[in-house]
């Protein structure tokens, strides 16, 4: 198998996405908040993993951009579930050597008072392994 | 009948709905499809016509396999009739095989009018694994033996 | 014991190559009850046949054998043949000696072989068959049509003018259905009211036709050539007959505050009312949960008002029974509700709406008089969404998972109408595809994109927002550009999956006519026998067997009035005779053989038995309609006391042939 | 009525108000809340990925203590009922998390997801009756327009989380009702404040609440309730002229009268 | 419980509810009791019984029973009831002429199993929880229910009486039983293992009909077995293809019908856990075509006469299992 396959197929099974589901009515990329920070959008990350244009997304920084605000995956007409495909997209990168997004030493210099815990503990989550 | 002793062939009774296996049967015919002359056909109005009876009768009277066909379940001429079918058998198979009777001398397949070249494929397949299997033994019965 | 004659075809080489023609013959012949046995080169020729026939005469014969090609080929030959000679044509069997075994066998030994035992079983069944003669059944010359929309007018108008007379019963107060809700109508753009009232009042004044309008069907019993339906004609607080039609009651009703669901509640109308102008039958009607009279007692304006006298405050439900031969369903469509997809905040602005109120919008009866203006605030939109597919091919729980064919088009004739009366608007479609399979249809649309500069936007608005200026913030994807556009819209319309009416499921269900998962009535066959329903004698017309659009649907009517004028100008039905029967005798009364019934074809009678011991006792037994039953054989095998049998595949037949083959 | 009541770390900190804001409530509206024992993080994000277990394990702890207890995990922090009630889902619906799960635990007796998680508000709707709510009520906040913010957490994926319609939702705007204010319709009550890019993108965080503060303020809001400290923290750093952001349960407070300590 | 329910019968009889009691009537051994019609309480209080040898399932009686005059008291235990909805189901009883009794059920004591555990000259028993306390010409023995339940108690799939007028006592609850592990255990055996153990069961069949006799589901006007034109009449397992046929189109006819009430297995004077077949069929049934118990609810659509569209392949018996 090839690497793209092994990927894109790693990359379904954590997401228990089924990209063929999409019928490309791109209702996900008209409900995502985050579309002008992404260079790649929701509907295009489904279109991109099903082809196996996988190693564009991972060096896109839309990956960081998501919200996992999952309107897209209230909205999908055949549920998709966008975001949970990006997360995977996401994690197939994170869990690789050295490909954290969010290093512990990055944070100290963002931190303020007001910041609740809660932000810190969830960014480290999703960026970071 | 006239049997080589030595080579062992089975006996094999295929129930055929008439609307779609019957006339695949046919079809396998027009098309010279062979398969063996051991299958004899008994043509139903439709599958669930088969009485489990019917197919134990056939093991009693000599059958060493059994065979329904109809036509593929959503297909029924009688929109329903298959589905009946697909329940009885299964759970008539299942109980064949409970009882330890070789579970490869039952067999469902759903076949068309169209798929001639389908059904002749799966008598002949259908011959083979009784074949492999050998004479029916465990539910004969000795009274209907040929002598 | 049967006095049996066996014949074998050669067919020409194609049999007597490879099977022992003469062999099978002599062979078959000492099988016991043969009594004549030959071969001859084409069984089927007219000289074959006519040694069949004089066989028959000569040797008294009481069944026949024809060993030959396949039944599907030559039995109903071979049957009319054996009947030609006098011989019930259910003594007759075939034994499949071609396709089943000379086409597929090389060697003649045995090919040969296997004819015989072919041969024997079909005697063993012959020795077993009883003479059968299909049942008669009259057939009641007069048709129901249940719905009385563009299809169910169109079926009845064609039944009747056949000459047959038809019911039509429709629950509204009205007969017109959706198509008078409309506008116009693509892709020519006639106006529908001028297309459809015609048809309307023709159905009125047609001399066979009768409308039951304001009723529902209440119970049906009965099968094809003879179903007897009980009709509930509800209370209309009105009396049809004396009722003008003036409606100077309606002007003058005081409780003014009803929302009119003729124009979708976009206005209102009286407690007592008239549907519109073209109404059929054009007679008032009371609205018992508003009307003050009703719920108080008091008020009466309209009784006092009425010169003609017509209006009845204790007029009841009336319950009328009718015999028909065959039913047409014709209960149509509805748009879904729009609950599940408040992201397009129906709920949460009123210049969101819908297709079908677009249309009130724009219909000079409507509520704007047909100048296109925003609920909100009466004002002039200038600029206008429309979002399409909202609802139709959703996965899941959400919508149906069917497209509902109709909205492409008439999306494009909202744009397209839209931007010829009003051309200082801006039109946008949001679409998934445009689907346009149609005579003209692509090019109507085409029509709306390059004449009239209708924004067609290949892609899916995610959100509206309503703003606090009043505007509408639509927010979706254009996937051509590769951008996600906001637009500031006045109006938004959205196009409605359309699903079968409500009333389609429990009606179903009393014609024992099957359903899809969707709620569509089944056709018999999706192909050869679209505007049949599986059982016997019911006809589908129209949107209820899945969505359609006015062409389509007037072509259907048509097509199921053609079947029901085929069947009522029979006298008699000649049904099948190879039917189920039941042994009363036997017969536990379980239901079981009911349930697996497609047609409903078993109905239980209790019945009065003597006993052995010379009581009496009343049991419970099936009785099977042998002008429903088609054969399948289905109940035979649920019924576990083996009480039910079928003629022509009986137990003991089929056991028979198992036995011959396995000798 | 009393419930297992999962606070969660922020509640615990920078969110006090939140938490004791509620007690108060719920002491004056008669429900009992006891806090679990020995609560652990709910790691603040629900991992969605299918071969996750490890990050559900601390969430799987607080529902069985709670299942243990024979009572309903009440939940306050959107991020934490969000998290603990879509691995609750797991547990109900998902064999294999189900078996991973048991057998990394190895409870005495498997969870299967048997406990029901219940938000604060839906507590407030279901059991309390905002009708009765509205009888408790000393002092109604007449006059005061308030835009409730419900964010993306406690609504969506509507399939799990149940809590209410996930694009018209009713349950904040009756619970201004409740309390004696006047709720303010707009559209973005439902869009998300950017939660998870605060730290690291200020910036953009920006843009999505300047977007939510000015449509709350277009409609004419005075000010805006959360349920979200990680929300309140956005809407009120990151937004331009913020309008005043509450926790619900602070209003909640003041319309009972117990908002002052009474100490 | 046995005072309560002659008490409860006298009262119906006399204020007119019933004409006739359904019940159990002594015999000459304590454990040897036998259903019985008793009409009057005279009769009731001359040999009406109840104890933990009342293992006899009532219901099938009513299907003659109920088709009489009046309205018949039946007393039936959490397994009878389930055969009751079923009939009633099949309208093979008119329930309306039946006055419903249920009993709570701790389980009956299988006589063969005590005497086997050492109790000879049985004169009475007690249900002491976890034991029968069996009263003796000898004196009292206590015997542990595990090693004295009937096979379908020990393995009791239900405490709840699903259909009745009125409770004597409190109703229990479906059990989480263990029913279906024998039957798991064969389908692990072998082929040649599960044909020998059929083979050695089946073939101590001495056709005598008493399983089909008892069977409340087994109510058919005229029998195939008894019908010389079904083609499988037959009054003697003639040879081990007989025995087969018999048992396999018993089955069969009762599939998805039968409540799994044990009588078949109680009354075969050759011990044949006949039960062990129609479990299969129930376990297939759960398994194939989702949980389905016969006569848990009356109007629920027997899983032999519906169907879904995604049902399996009847190849699926030879995909699964051990062959």
């Amino acid at each position: 198998m090839s690497d793209t396959k092994r990927l894109k197929e790693q990359i379904l099974a954590i997401s228990g996405v089924n990209p063929r589901k999409c019928m490309k009515c791109g209702k996900c990329s008209g409900a995502c908040p985050a579309y002008d920070e992404m260079e790649y959008h929701p509907h295009q990350f489904v279109a991109m993993v099903e082809d196996g244009r996988i190693d564009q997304l991972l060096a896109s920084d839309s990956l960081w951009m998501c919200l996992s605000c999952f309107a897209c995956v209230e909205r999908c007409p055949r549920q998709v579930e966008p975001a949970h495909l990006i997360e995977g997209v996401r994690l197939a990168l994170i869990r690789q050597q050295n490909q954290n997004h969010l290093h512990a030493e990055d944070i100290p210099p963002k931190l303020n008072d007001a910041l609740p815990q809660q932000a810190i503990v969830s960014a480290y989550r999703k960026y970071s392994k | 009948m006239q049997v080589n002793e030595k080579e062992f062939k089975p006996l094999i009774v295929a129930f055929c709905c008439n609307w779609c296996s019957y006339a695949g049967a046919d079809l396998s015919g027009t098309n010279r499809l062979n398969y063996p002359a051991n299958v004899k056909i008994i043509r139903v109005p439709c599958s669930c016509r088969v009485n489990p009876m019917f197919v134990l009768r056939a093991f009693q009277r000599g059958a060493d396999g059994v065979i329904l066909c109809g036509c593929h379940p959503g297909d029924c001429h009688y929109t329903t009739g298959n589905y009946y079918t697909r329940r009885r058998m299964t759970l008539l198979f299942s109980m064949l095989d409970y009882l330890g009777i070789e579970r490869d001398r039952t067999r469902v397949e759903w076949v068309s009018a169209a798929e001639g070249a389908k059904f002749a494929a799966t008598m002949n397949d259908f011959v083979a694994t009784v074949t492999r299997l050998g004479e029916n033994k465990r539910l004969e019965d000795l009274r209907c033996k040929k002598q | 014991m049967q006095r049996i004659g066996v014949f074998v075809c050669w067919c020409g080489s194609n049999i007597a190559a490879t099977v022992d023609v003469k062999q099978v013959a002599e062979t078959l012949k000492s099988e016991p009850g043969v009594v004549f046995a030959a071969d001859y080169q084409y069984m089927c020729s007219e000289a074959g046949q006519n040694l069949i026939k004089d066989a028959i005469r000569d040797h008294k014969l009481t069944g026949v054998v024809i060993c030959s090609c396949s039944p599907r080929m030559h039995e109903a030959t071979f049957r009319k043949t054996a009947a030609a000679a006098g011989l019930n044509p259910y003594m007759v069997e075939i034994a499949n000696i071609r396709e089943q075994c000379s086409w597929i066998h090389k060697d003649k030994a045995v090919a040969t072989e296997k004819a015989i035992i072919l041969g024997r079983a079909a005697i063993a069944k012959v020795h077993l068959n009883a003479p059968l003669t299909p049942g008669e059944s009259p057939v009641t010359k007069r048709a129901l049509v249940i719905g009385g929309g563009i299809a169910g007018i169109q079926t009845a108008l064609d039944i009747a003018e056949a000459g047959f007379p038809v019911d039509i019963v429709e629950k509204q107060p009205t007969i017109g259905g959706k198509m008078a809700q409309l506008d116009k109508t693509f892709p020519t753009l006639d106006c529908a009211a001028c297309i459809l009232t015609p048809k309307m009042v023709d159905a009125a004044q047609h001399e066979n036709i009768h409308i039951y309008a304001y009723s529902e069907v209440e119970e049906v019993k009965g099968f094809v050539g003879n179903f007897s339906v009980t009709i509930r004609k509800k209370a209309r607080m009105v009396d049809p007959v004396k009722c003008t039609g003036c409606g100077l009651c309606t002007e003058k009703c005081p409780m003014k505050k009803v929302p009119n669901e003729f124009n979708l509640g976009m206005n209102n109308r009286s407690a007592i009312y008239i549907p519109f102008a073209q109404a059929v039958p054009k007679v008032a009607t009371i609205d018992p949960a508003y009307c003050i009279k009703m719920k108080t007692g008091k008020c009466g304006l309209c009784s006092t008002v009425c010169e003609a006298g017509a209006i009845d405050y204790t007029q009841q439900d009336e319950l009328v029974e009718e015999q028909y031969g065959a039913i047409v369903v014709a209960t149509g469509y509805n748009p879904i509700k729009l609950d599940q997809f408040d992201e397009f905040a129906y709920a949460q602005s009123p210049d969101v709406i819908t297709s079908l109120e677009f249309e009130r919008l724009t219909n000079a009866a409507g509520p704007t008089a047909g100048t296109l203006l925003r609920p909100s605030d009466g004002k002039h939109p200038h600029t206008i969404v429309f979002v399409q597919c909202v609802g139709s091919r959703c996965d899941g729980g959400k919508g149906k998972s069917y497209c509902s064919k109709i909205c492409c088009m008439y999306t494009a004739k909202h744009a397209m109408l839209t931007r010829e009366k009003y051309p200082d608007t801006d039109v946008y479609v949001f679409y998934i595809d445009v689907r346009t399979p149609g005579k003209n249809f692509d090019e109507f649309y085409r029509r709306a994109v390059e004449e009239y500069g209708v924004h067609y936007i290949k892609g899916m608005v995610g959100k509206v927002a309503p703003q606090a200026d009043g505007t509408l913030l639509v927010q979706g994807s254009d996937l051509i550009e590769n951008r996600q556009l906001r637009l500031n819209a006045d109006l938004v319309v959205l196009a409605a999956a359309i699903e079968p009416d409500a009333s389609a499921r429990p009606l179903a269900t009393k014609l024992t006519a099957s359903m899809d998962t969707n709620d569509f009535f089944t056709e018999a066959h999706p192909k050869l026998r679209p505007v049949e329903s599986p059982t016997a004698g019911i006809f589908l017309s129209g949107a209820c067997q899945g969505p359609k659009d006015i062409p389509e649907t007037v072509s259907q009517a048509s097509a199921a009035a053609a079947k029901v004028i085929g069947l009522l100008v029979k006298d008699k039905l000649k049904g099948n005779p190879c039917v189920a029967h039941s042994n009363e005798m036997m017969c536990n009364g379980c239901s079981s053989c009911e349930k697996v019934c497609p047609y409903g074809a078993i109905t239980y009678v209790d019945k009065e038995f003597r006993m052995p011991d010379r009581t009496t006792a009343i049991r419970r037994v099936a009785s099977v309609n042998p002008a429903v039953c088609q054969g399948c054989g289905a109940c035979t095998v649920a019924c576990p006391s083996g009480a039910m049998d079928l003629n022509g595949f009986s137990n003991s037949q089929i056991m028979a042939e198992v036995d011959a083959i396995c000798k | 009525m009393t419930y297992s009541y999962y606070p969660g770390c922020t509640l615990k900190n920078k969110a006090r108000e939140l938490d004791d804001y509620a007690r108060r409530a719920a002491a004056k509206l008669g429900v009992t809340m006891e806090e679990l024992p020995e609560w652990q993080c709910c790691g603040g994000v629900y991992p969605i990925a299918k071969d996750e277990i490890a990050t559900k394990l601390s969430s799987v702890r607080a529902l069985m203590a709670a299942r243990d207890a024979g009572q309903d995990l009440l939940t306050l922090c959107s991020a934490c009922h969000h998290v603990l009630k879509r691995v609750n889902h797991d547990l109900q619906t998902d064999e294999a998390v189900q078996t991973k799960v048991n057998n990394y635990l190895a409870p005495e007796q498997p969870y299967t997801g048997e406990t029901k998680v219940i938000h604060y508000l839906e507590m407030l709707r279901d059991v309390v009756g905002f009708e009765n709510l509205k009888k408790q009520v000393v002092n109604p906040l007449k006059g005061m327009k308030i835009a409730p913010y419900y964010g993306c957490l406690l609504l969506r994926p509507s399939a799990v989380l149940a809590m209410d319609d996930p694009e018209n939702p009713a349950i904040m705007e009756d619970f201004i009702k409740a309390i004696g204010a006047t709720p303010v319709a707009y559209p973005y009550r439902n869009e998300c404040c950017g939660g998870y890019v605060a730290m690291e993108a200020p910036e953009y965080a920006c843009k999505r609440c300047n977007a939510i503060n000015a449509s709350a303020a277009s409609f004419g809001a005075e000010a805006i309730i959360t349920a979200c400290p990680l929300c309140m923290y956005n809407l009120r750093q990151n937004a331009a002229d913020p309008l005043p952001v509450y926790y619900f349960t602070q209003l909640l407070a003041r319309a009972l009268g117990v908002e002052e300590d009474e100490a | 419980m046995q005072e309560a329910m002659i008490r409860r019968a006298k009262e119906l009889l006399a204020d007119g509810t019933v004409n006739r009691v359904l019940g159990w009537q002594r015999g000459e051994f304590v454990y040897d009791v036998t259903p019985a019609v008793f009409a009057s309480p005279d009769e009731l209080d001359a040999s009406f019984v109840y104890n933990d040898f009342c293992g006899a399932n009532l219901s099938k009686y009513l299907v003659a029973e109920s088709r009489k005059e009046g309205k018949v008291l039946a007393f039936l235990k959490p397994c009878d009831t389930y055969s009751l909805n079923q009939l009633t189901a099949e309208h093979r009883v008119v329930r309306e002429n039946i006055y419903a009794i249920g009993l709570p059920c701790e389980g009956k004591a299988d006589v063969e199993a005590l005497k086997a555990a050492g109790a000879a000259g049985i004169t009475g028993i007690a249900d002491g929880g976890d034991t029968f306390t069996v009263h003796t010409l000898y004196g009292d023995q206590t015997v542990a229910k595990a090693d004295a339940l009937a096979e379908r108690c020990a393995n009791c799939k239900s405490k709840q009486c699903v259909t009745y007028d009125e409770l004597l006592g409190e109703n229990g609850a479906v059990q989480n039983s263990h029913r279906f592990d024998m039957v798991e255990q064969l389908e692990n055996m072998t082929a040649d293992e599960r044909y020998a153990f059929w083979q050695g069961e089946l073939s101590r069949c001495i056709r005598c009909n008493a399983c089909r006799n008892a069977c409340p589901a087994c109510t058919c006007e005229k029998c195939v077995f008894d019908n010389p034109q079904s083609g499988i009449a037959n009054t003697a397992p003639a040879d081990s293809f007989e025995e087969k046929l018999f048992h396999i189109i018993r089955a069969f006819h009762v599939a998805g019908r039968c409540t799994d009430c044990g009588e078949c297995s109680r009354v075969c004077p050759q011990h044949i856990p006949l039960h062990l077949l129609n479990r299969k069929f129930i376990k297939d049934i759960n398994e194939l075509y989702g949980p389905y118990q016969a006569g848990a609810d009356v109007a629920a659509r027997g899983p032999l006469t519906d169907f879904t569209f995604e049902d399996c392949e009847p190849s699926v018996v030879h995909e699964r299992g051990v062959n």
